[in-house]
């Protein structure tokens, strides 16, 4: 029987830790993560999980630890955030490329400096091409249910890769509300449990993982990475579609929100989605044809899905948490556009960087977006991005 | 068990030929030695941080490893262990394996001493089972011989360039097995090699069957850095550890103990001159810099005899 | 939707009032949001929470600009803090305090809504044995706001205290007094 | 090739024959040896093979002839003269 809650975002995702039960699990504390491995922490003195608990001295040794463990055959788990997450990038490639299906909770806050504990995307984008896949949460129910998917998408053969579910910090991790969580043994059974192939504690067969890649391998090995993040795709929505059957709740790649009819459309990642599906709901009873796009997957990137979501809307609004520095945009911009562009979507979009470092984005944002849609619609230039209350 | 070299050439190798190390490496030698240590019933889950032996013993798609062998990246080795130590711990408790691993990590001085410092020392306090091995060649050969905090003073290195306003390396080497003994560890060590190889084996046997954190230091020369010919490595060793400049010694439960004491101390300038990246020491004008290391290790050897209760 | 407002000081409680608050509601079946504004939380310094409940599920995750109600624990932050700032017409404000009716609407120039008085700090006091003025303020909210029959919320409390304290039966009976007292000591200025 | 770049099933270094970078060559002598196994231990190239105690002529195909084992052999049993193909 499921049962309803209501719980943090923060406290979502350890739960659903509590319920996967992984063989290993390192952590290093940063804000606003840190109350992960502290439920861990308190279930593991109240003898709720089983877990190895490595209490590393950095965020780059949890990452490590989770490369050691995941490679001697078992369940590993990390969260982070921010710096902590930064200080892993190295790692983050390794752990992709050994093909070692690790899950870590993210809990997205800017990247300092100047230093700042708030929630932007610019931690998990800056590692965007490290080879792991990427979910996002809108909310805690979704962080929960991610969480509880990550090991099946993973682990799956055709895939191998490591996965990241992504939420947003504070606005999420550390808002109470209502969510349903599974009970323990139906969560159990859904994850399953795990069945390496090569590892390094299989007494029948030693195993050595990270070999110098020679430049007459290395290529092979990156492309056989892209071979398993295209067959990702297939994955997340088999098992998406698996827990739904299971729970009632759905996912995809992406969301399409009230897009079936819809004139202007938003594409956003994460929690902002939710607050730009209330301002839809008020602008449709001014007759307004709005709708959202959220993505759910950015690794991979489900760029015919979002192209095919947008190929009749008059404007799109596509918005990035994250600057890329590029003086082009952010990361979902270029993504989007060149998505737009490769199957011949000729959608006018504008590129928003918004939310850095805890900006709040509220309602009205989503009215003066969707104003301003209407206007590029009717024939209004655009500059290649721009910015949500920004001071100028 | 006393020690019978016989006995243990009977065991099978475990590291294998094939490797691509230089021609008259130390760090080969080091690494079997080690692993004759571990007794042939027991598997081991070996970690390596990047460094000479990493890119020559593991390179796709040959193994050198007879056991399992991981190698993540340069400055994470202790963790990497921690974590398959972890999975290990939850295997055993869920009844998964029934076969005994001993979980054995290799690094050079730079992937010690440095980078991977701070992943030790962490591993060593959570009280890791596991042994940390170094082969220390007092520098970072695998990138061209850069100095590391393991050079000695007054070292040649690419990066303490000896000239006109330089004699080579300006800081004193970094004492890291004091270091790792003040993480109050059950077993620290240090060694080198010497004559059948009796001081390096004992040292690695009683770490890897310690249970807990245990670090052992082995001085393994490199032909190449250290500028001295291939075929001399032991009468290297040797010189180092008569002249008290690589004292063989052991911290148990925190009980220090010396190995060995040589009954006439060599003077370090014999040791000095059978390499060429000291060189320069035996040009005229540099006479005081040899006095200067020769007191250096005169200070040090009498702290650790006191600390020894010799 | 009913959107509340907290403004306290780090370490008064208001952030665990206004978690405790939306308990309260998801007990009742209600939709709910309970956060903090995002950020360190500093013993003494200004912090604000907030509250969103409502019937039907909610999907804004932004903060709250123009509550239904705000809820003062600490006075003293009125002179730093605009505490009616984007208050809804018709909304209210609930004040800790044992200030005159006077003396408050004078703290509070040009503010004509609704105005609340509970001196949750003596109650809590009197009843609990020390100054956690957020057990009587959210006794005042749920009253206020008119989201909970008396009963109905004093059994719910009940519940959670019950579980809350389990090992210490005298606490839950001061918290439950100083519930049962805050609602009826609760004043509209 | 395997997934990840992972080797697996134990050693399978020696198919690679690094005795082709030896330009000098060691030779053993087994009528000078006495078998104290010295050399043993102290080959970086696992090339001294050694079957019920006692040593056998080098592996040539990984020997990289470093010349150490004939530097510690106290009988002369081992020359380590001029030319790869000393042998």
């Amino acid at each position: 029987m499921s049962r309803r809650d209501r719980l943090s975002g923060n406290e979502a995702v350890a739960n659903a830790i509590r319920q996967i039960d992984p063989d290993v699990i390192a952590a290093f504390p940063i804000t606003p993560s840190t109350e992960i491995p502290q439920y861990v922490s308190s279930f593991l003195a109240e003898g709720k999980l089983t877990t190895e608990f490595i209490t590393v001295e950095s965020e780059h040794s949890a990452i490590s630890a989770c490369v050691g463990a995941e490679a001697a055959g078992v369940r590993a788990m990390t969260a982070t955030s921010s710096a902590g997450f930064a200080y892993m990038h190295e790692m983050l490639y390794v752990a992709a490329s050994d093909r070692l299906p690790i899950v870590m909770a993210v809990v997205n806050r800017a990247l300092t400096g100047p230093i700042n504990i708030n929630c932007d995307h610019s931690d998990s984008m800056g590692s965007r091409d490290s080879g792991w896949m990427q979910l996002y949460s809108e909310d805690a129910q979704e962080a929960y249910d991610n969480m509880l998917m990550a090991h099946r998408i993973a682990e799956d053969p055709e895939v191998l890769l490591p996965i990241m579910v992504c939420q947003d910090g504070f606005i999420t991790s550390h808002a109470v509300q209502n969510l349903v969580l599974e009970d323990d043994e139906t969560a159990k059974q859904f994850v399953g449990e795990y069945h390496p192939k090569h590892y390094l504690l299989n007494p029948r067969e030693p195993a050595g993982f990270g070999p110098y890649g020679i430049s007459a391998y290395y290529m092979e090995l990156k492309r056989q990475q892209t071979e398993a993040m295209n067959h990702a795709a297939a994955v997340i929505e088999r098992v998406s579609r698996e827990y739904g059957d299971l729970t009632g709740r759905y996912y995809g790649l992406i969301e399409c929100y009230r897009m079936e009819d819809a004139e202007y459309a938003a594409v956003c990642i994460g929690s902002s989605a939710g607050t730009g599906k209330a301002a839809i709901e008020t602008l449709r009873s001014r007759g307004v044809r709005a709708g959202l796009v959220k993505i759910r997957a950015f690794r991979p990137f489900p760029a015919q899905a979002i192209a095919q979501a947008l190929q009749n809307v008059k404007a799109v609004a596509v918005m990035d948490k994250a600057d890329s520095f590029s003086a082009c945009g952010g990361p979902l911009g270029a993504e989007v556009r060149a998505a737009l562009y490769q199957y011949g979507a000729r959608v006018s979009a504008v590129n928003f960087v918004y939310g850095l470092g805890g900006r709040d984005v509220r309602v009205d944002d989503f009215y003066a977006i969707y104003r301003e849609l209407q206007e590029v619609s009717d024939g209004k230039d655009y500059p290649m991005f721009q910015y949500i209350g920004v001071r100028e | 068990m006393a020690y019978n070299l016989k006995e243990l050439a009977g065991r099978p190798e475990r590291f294998a030929p094939g490797q691509r190390m230089c021609a008259g490496c130390g760090s080969p030698i080091a690494m079997r030695a080690v692993l004759r240590a571990l007794h042939p019933e027991d598997k081991a889950v070996i970690t390596m941080a990047t460094s000479c032996l990493e890119v020559s013993s593991l390179i796709y798609p040959y193994s050198a490893w007879e056991d399992s062998i991981i190698h993540a990246a340069f400055e994470n080795a202790s963790a990497v262990t921690s974590g398959a130590q972890a999975a290990y711990t939850a295997m055993k408790k869920k009844g998964k394996l029934d076969e005994t691993y001993k979980f054995i990590t290799f690094g050079g001085d730079g992937g010690t001493y440095d980078i991977g410092f701070q992943s030790l020392s962490g591993a060593m306090e959570r009280g890791t089972d596991m042994v940390y091995v170094c082969y220390d060649n007092e520098a970072y050969m695998n990138t061209g011989i850069q100095r590391s905090s393991s050079t000695p003073k007054y070292a040649e290195t690419t990066t303490t360039a000896v000239g006109s306003e330089s004699n080579g390396k300006v800081q004193t080497k970094k004492d890291l097995t004091r270091v790792l003994a003040a993480h109050n560890i059950p077993y620290v060590a240090q060694t080198t090699f010497l004559g059948n190889l009796k001081d390096l084996h004992e040292k690695a046997e009683r770490a890897i069957y310690t249970k807990g954190p245990a670090f052992l230091n082995v001085m393994a020369p490199c032909p190449r850095g250290w500028r001295y010919d291939a075929p001399d490595i032991m009468k290297v060793c040797k010189a180092a550890v008569e002249s008290c400049v690589w004292p063989l010694f052991e911290v148990v439960e925190g009980q220090w103990k010396l190995n060995y004491r040589p009954k006439e101390k060599l003077p370090v300038e014999e040791y000095l001159k059978l390499q060429g990246r000291f060189r320069h020491l035996f040009k005229p004008g540099r006479e005081s810099l040899i006095a200067e290391i020769q007191a250096d290790v005169d200070r040090r050897w009498e702290e650790l005899l006191k600390l020894c209760g010799e | 939707m009913i959107e509340i407002r907290w403004h306290g000081r780090g370490g008064q409680g208001a952030k665990t009032a206004a978690l405790l608050l939306a308990d309260v509601a998801f007990t009742k079946g209600m939709y709910v949001q309970g956060f903090p504004e995002y950020g360190p939380e500093r013993m003494g310094a200004p912090i604000t929470a907030y509250n969103r409940l409502d019937s039907e599920p909610i999907s804004i995750h932004s903060n709250i600009y123009d509550p239904d109600l705000v809820v003062v624990v600490d006075e003293s932050l009125i002179e730093s803090v605009d505490v009616t700032a984007g208050l809804k017409e018709g909304g209210a404000l609930i004040l800790n305090s044992c200030k005159s009716a006077q003396e408050i609407r004078a703290m509070l120039p040009g503010f004509a809504g609704r105005l609340y008085r509970v001196d949750a700090r003596s109650i809590s006091e009197r009843d609990i044995g020390k100054n956690m003025p957020n057990t009587p303020l959210l006794a005042a909210v749920v009253k206020v706001s008119g989201m909970m029959e008396p009963q109905e919320f004093f059994e719910n409390m009940h519940g959670s205290f019950a579980h809350k304290f389990a090992s210490k039966p005298e606490v839950l009976e001061g918290n439950m007094k100083a519930i049962r007292d805050a609602w009826e000591e609760v004043v509209a200025l | 090739m395997t997934v990840g770049g992972v080797v697996y099933g134990g050693a399978n270094s020696p198919e690679v024959k690094t005795g082709e970078w030896r330009t000098v060559a060691p030779v053993f002598h087994p009528d000078k040896c006495r078998q104290c196994l010295l050399c043993f231990p102290v080959c970086p190239d696992s090339s001294i093979p050694v079957q019920d105690g006692r040593r056998l002529d080098f592996d040539y195909d990984h020997c990289k002839g470093c010349g150490i084992c004939a530097a510690v052999c106290p009988f002369g049993a081992i020359t380590y003269g001029e030319g790869k193909e000393e042998k």
